[in-house]
């Protein structure tokens, strides 16, 4: 199954159960969503359960904070990560925080998914990987899948979720899995160890990172399209890394970390958006406050360049496994 | 090009400012009595003179006149009278303890008291109000507890939100008092949402959204009218025109419009304009607002005409602004005040029964105040726990933020 | 309440979908020549049929007639031909680049030609466009060679952007096109501050903004519309709109107005709609909106009556969600064909002389294509230096991007 | 001077300088503003240069880049950080992006200016730090001035800056500085060492922090209200910190930054806003990157608490000179 199956699959199982789950966002109704993550919902489900929405994105997440506090999951689409920012507001200082204003009288059991990261050309306003701009937000859950069967799980997890979750699906991910050579020819999720996807409700608790690879010499730590970046790198270089998916950035699944990194005494964090204020500053900080008298090394960060995301040069902005694979290395030798 | 005159810029102006003597005589206030009453079901584009008057029930005389009025009874007048003269008392001293430093901020409603509680009493149980500060007539033509309602404003252990929002940020699901957010307009579009959960759920249940004249220039404005046009949603959006936004009036947010209710007419929005200072014309409209919205006829804007009688909050002075004497010279009146007349005028009160009324009401006030602050205030007694500073963040508290409970020592 | 009938939601639908058979003909267009013009300064609540109407120029005959005819002079309608010619072949080349992997992306105007190129024409050197991506027509009825429009769509060495911007995302402050964002309706009222910046500046300049349909919906947009109102800035706010937004027909967006126009009523702003298809009509009332603008009397909302006839952009296929027959069935038919006839019909062209010019226009077009392509495509030849992603996010390259430059490797 | 005159004088001497400087925002005009920032400004430049303009920031910014493109230098009033978010999309998507976009063909030099922080009983929609939302974004500068002298000569080399640059004003420190002790009468900046003010054009360059007292134990970095009670922390615990003043978060001062901690081995990051990728994130990454082999023991963050900013339970929330004191200690024991 791809990624967009197990993402429809997630959200066909959550309608088909509960009545109260209703999908909206632009172009998400009688097509299907510009990815076709929500095709045939709204046949199924008729139209006041799944429709298409005006242009606004503040629209589409104000008014699902007000069918949420009325009682009902909504789990809505922005069409790209990039165009989340109208909605912003009411993502941090309405959803995030209506719980906690209210004491609990009022909630929001919302989800908003959103298409992110690059590597399809898609230039600035189709690249952007928002993440430490929800991970700041008090009241906020932020989830990252790397695989179908992940995408899955956690969706039906964030919908489970009783509060606000921001659910990023890497867009290059949606159709096969990528680790950054884009020269080669794409496996499909079908021909790939990670493309399978239980069947009904197969659910992955937020929270909890998962081991890619094991390995003694260096932690890598990831989400995302990043995670088989990391896994290329290491492969390529023989280094014997230690790939986590972080899978949820928050909460964070601070032990995993913490045990990986005290085992290996060396951490590399890769993540494709800028740098500066990155989530990689978390980890970096997270990490070395925990793991402090074990780190051999400086803990390294590879991350997309302070820079908008641009189109020609997609490829030299994109962390590939040569970078990551340089930052392994380098750690190594340090 | 090289003929054309040079441009410059429009930058409109209130017609006086501190030291100018106000002169309302030019605006045009129609006679109470004389607007239609379209039915309930009539087509947007067949009222949009409603948007450009100002329905009016009580004419000078104190009589209630024309199509508008009788949808209340008698007792239901004596009971409005009291919620506004309680508001207004409520006010006052909440007013006067922020001074004494019993808390840190208010909020007054001096003026505008007819709007909420009126409005309110053309609800029905299940309905949820989006208010913005300047409604807790809501909560007190609901009966809600204003001891409830003090121990908010003092942030004290009995303050339900458990001392951590601003004072008068009020919330009760039960009183259909959804929780102020104190970003303004947020909660326009979030009303659209609660009403269309109404309508997906095949309920009975409408929403009423509230704004500010000033606050109607904000994105979620037009959010909401776009979803509440497209979708017929159930909701009353509600517009409280108090011709004041903190120091700026409400012509830099009207623009070249006439009004604010004829913002509804871009999307096919019937709007109505009504009298804010006249308790039975806001049932009225609010009445036949409720009623569209509950029989799927969907969404009604009404612009409210009221005064901001008193300062933006504690913390402004509107003298520094606007003349001390424009709120005498503003025509429509004091709410209580035509109510009272009314009142009066229909044999059901009278001069003595309304200062008995005033003290009574005083009494209460008084009364729950003890009681308020005898739990505490912002810095005295009974205060909520810091530890509670860490609940609600989320349902389950996770692990990083417990870990910040421990280190602040709770 | 409990005798109220239950709510459910509203969803408007459009009349047909793949399968279906589309009828316009209950769509009420109005004869050419019967819309009346009024003068630039007429009062906006006197001109509101405006907005429902459709103003058009040209008839079935190719005669142009009424009140709005007769801005043009021959010289300039056949070159208005032209550009309307060498628009849809560059878009057809560069779709077809598209297809074979010349770039990644691209998005067409076809159908909606004259809009772009008959503004352009009512415009004077310094005004500024703030357009959307489907305005191309501003560049090549200005004059801006094509060669670099096509460097820029190939993202190849000769790019003015340098590659960092995704295909059709010109820029040119020479040509009065301003630099395409990507999000939607977000230069909408950036286009209004660079009016008032004129106007603040004594200046003469103006400003045209751009949106489509169903990017009214957005914040921007409203933002736009209360500056612009309030200001009374300089500024030709268009609305193209042809009908669809991706795969979502404009009823979502329009919800219960008559029309887009009509958006402008809230503001008392004048709104205009036009027939997109006409470049006489076009013509005719951009002129009008901009001379209102240059003579400070505020902003105009000019609706674009258009269809979308392709796809939304490469990556997207209409036959999923809208009838293949749709676009035939469209009433107001295609622009270029409309004014070839109307040339004809003035004894100004033929069918030869039309012939010979698309053989001239796509000769032209094809010799832009291989210069440009002698330099690169997005895959091949000279392309931008990785180096230069790194310039122009501050005026002077901080330490810390230096840095990250060196470690790239340049 | 104190730091609301500070401002007002900067904005006049610019206003006064260059016709093309304009100032609005909600209140700004006639009433000069909620603070007072703005304060007779529209009376000495009409309301073409200074005026009010509706509840919109997404409009005040939005206008603002136009204004910057067409070629003013508008400096813009938000009446408080907490209420930026309707205009985050134009500063992020827009003013960060449009030099870059365009290949310097259009620029925006526009000066963001925004009250932020606690210590006023102002709850969570007047007392929040976002500036992290901003030093994520490439683009921007980001600016805290912690004295009446900086905010004076940061605002004009802000202005006078040819990109977007956000200048947040730490409101508790507007009237008098403020090292945290609450219950301690306000000393005005008029009785204080840092309470003087240059006159005319004193410019103070972006991308220079300053060390307001000098250390050999313990580096402590801070911006901002928390400068003062850096200060107040390391009187109180006699602790020998160094304590390092920002004032510019991007781009950083590395330089500074990374000399002191070499010198002292130990680096405690203080700042009002959320722990999880707060800027402090992205200082602990830096320092631990730049500084490991100097680092006695981990770097320590001290902030506002991951929750949103309270009402009552402000004292609790706000990191005062205890909680600074407490970890000045704890990072010396380590
Ligand atoms: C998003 C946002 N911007 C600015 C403010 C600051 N502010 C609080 S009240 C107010 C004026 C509101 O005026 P209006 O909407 O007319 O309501 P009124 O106070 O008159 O009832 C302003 C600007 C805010 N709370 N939220
Ligand atoms: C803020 C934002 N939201 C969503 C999108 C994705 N998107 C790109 S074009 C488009 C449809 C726009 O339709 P319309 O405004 O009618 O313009 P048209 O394409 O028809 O010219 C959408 C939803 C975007 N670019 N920006
Ligand atoms: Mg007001
Ligand atoms: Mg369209």
């Amino acid at each position: 199954m791809t990624m967009i199956e197990a993402i429809q699959n997630a959200l066909d199982i959550a309608m088909g159960d509960d009545d109260k789950v209703v999908v909206f966002g632009e172009d998400v109704g009688y097509f299907g969503g510009v990815f076709r993550c929500t095709a045939g919902l709204q046949k199924k489900y008729g139209t006041s359960r799944c429709f298409d929405t005006p242009i606004s994105e503040l629209g589409i997440v104000g008014t699902a904070i007000g069918m949420a506090a009325y009682g009902l999951k909504p789990c809505v689409e922005i069409q790209f990560a990039d165009y989340m920012y109208p909605a912003y507001d009411q993502i941090v200082s309405e959803a995030a925080r209506l719980r906690y204003r209210s004491a609990g009288e009022f909630t929001c059991p919302l989800v908003v998914r959103m298409p992110t990261g690059g590597g399809i050309f898609g230039a600035q306003t189709h690249s952007q990987s928002p993440e430490a701009l929800f991970t700041h937000v008090a009241g906020l859950k932020t989830v990252v899948p790397s695989t179908p069967a992940d995408a899955k799980g956690l969706l039906l997890a964030a919908i489970a979720d009783p509060d606000p979750v921001i659910f990023l699906e890497p867009k290059r991910l949606y159709n096969g899995p990528f680790d950054g050579y884009h020269e080669k020819p794409v496996v499909s999720w079908k021909k790939h160890d990670l493309g399978e996807v239980p069947d009904g409700h197969h659910l992955v608790p937020l929270g909890s990172a998962a081991i890619r690879r094991e390995g003694q010499a260096v932690t890598v730590l990831a989400y995302g399209t990043m995670v088989h970046v990391a896994l290329a790198a290491a492969e390529a270089t023989g280094i014997d890394a230690e790939v986590i998916d972080l899978r949820t950035l928050l909460p964070l699944d601070t032990p995993t970390i913490v045990a990986s990194v005290q085992k290996t005494g060396r951490c590399v964090i890769v993540h494709e958006a800028t740098l500066t204020s990155g989530f990689g500053a978390e980890l970096a900080a997270v990490v070395q406050r925990d793991c402090f008298y074990n780190l051999e090394a400086p803990i390294l960060r590879v991350t997309g360049w302070d820079t908008p995301y641009p189109h020609a040069q997609e490829w030299d902005y994109f962390p590939g496994p040569d970078r990551v694979g340089r930052a392994l290395q380098q750690i190594m030798e340090a | 090009m090289p003929d054309a005159p040079r441009l410059s810029l429009h930058v409109p102006e209130p017609e006086w400012r501190p030291g100018d003597q106000p002169d309302f005589s030019h605006v045009k206030i129609p006679r109470a009595g004389t607007i239609r009453r379209p039915e309930i079901n009539e087509k947007p584009e067949d009222m949009r003179d409603l948007a450009f008057s100002i329905i009016r029930v009580l004419n000078r005389q104190g009589e209630a006149v024309g199509p508008w009025a009788g949808t209340l009874t008698d007792d239901e007048l004596r009971d409005g009278l009291r919620h506004m003269m309680t508001l207004r008392a409520y006010d006052a001293r909440m007013l006067m303890a922020q001074r004494q430093g019993k808390t840190s901020f208010y909020m007054q409603h001096l003026g505008e008291e007819a709007i909420s509680c009126a409005f309110r009493m053309a609800l029905e149980p299940g309905d949820m109000n989006f208010p913005t500060y300047r409604q807790a007539g809501l909560l007190i033509a609901g009966g809600y507890p204003m001891v409830t309602m003090m121990c908010q404003v003092y942030s004290n252990d009995k303050d339900p939100m458990h001392g951590r929002q601003l004072p008068v940020f009020y919330s009760s699901k039960e009183h259909g008092f959804f929780s102020i957010s104190g970003n303004l307009a947020t909660q326009y579009i979030q009303a659209v949402g609660w009403a269309m959960a109404s309508a997906i759920s095949h309920d009975r249940k409408i929403a009423a959204a509230w704004i500010g004249d000033g606050s109607t220039a904000e994105s979620d404005f037009h959010a909401a009218l776009v979803f509440a046009s497209t979708y017929k949603a159930p909701v009353v959006l509600n517009i409280v025109n108090n011709q004041w936004a903190i120091s700026t009036f409400q012509g830099i947010a009207r623009g070249g419009s006439g009004t604010f209710a004829a913002r509804g007419h871009g999307f096919g929005i019937p709007a109505l304009r009504v009298d804010g200072n006249d308790y039975l014309a806001v049932h009225a409209v609010a009445k036949w607002a409720v009623e569209r919205a509950r029989r799927n006829l969907g969404p009604t804007i009404v612009e409210y005409v009221t005064y901001r009688a008193g300062g933006h909050s504690t913390s402004d002075d509107p003298a520094a602004y606007r003349p001390k004497t424009e709120s005498d010279a503003w025509p429509l009146g004091d709410p209580i005040l035509r109510l009272k007349l009314h009142l009066i005028a229909r044999g059901l009160w009278s001069e003595e029964r309304h200062k008995q009324a005033e003290a009574e009401v005083l009494d209460g006030v008084l009364a729950a105040q003890r009681e308020a602050e005898a739990i505490g205030t912002l810095h005295t007694g009974r205060r909520p726990s810091p530890r509670d500073m860490f609940e609600d963040v989320y349902a389950q508290m996770p692990a990083h933020l417990l870990k910040q409970r421990h280190e602040a020592g709770y």
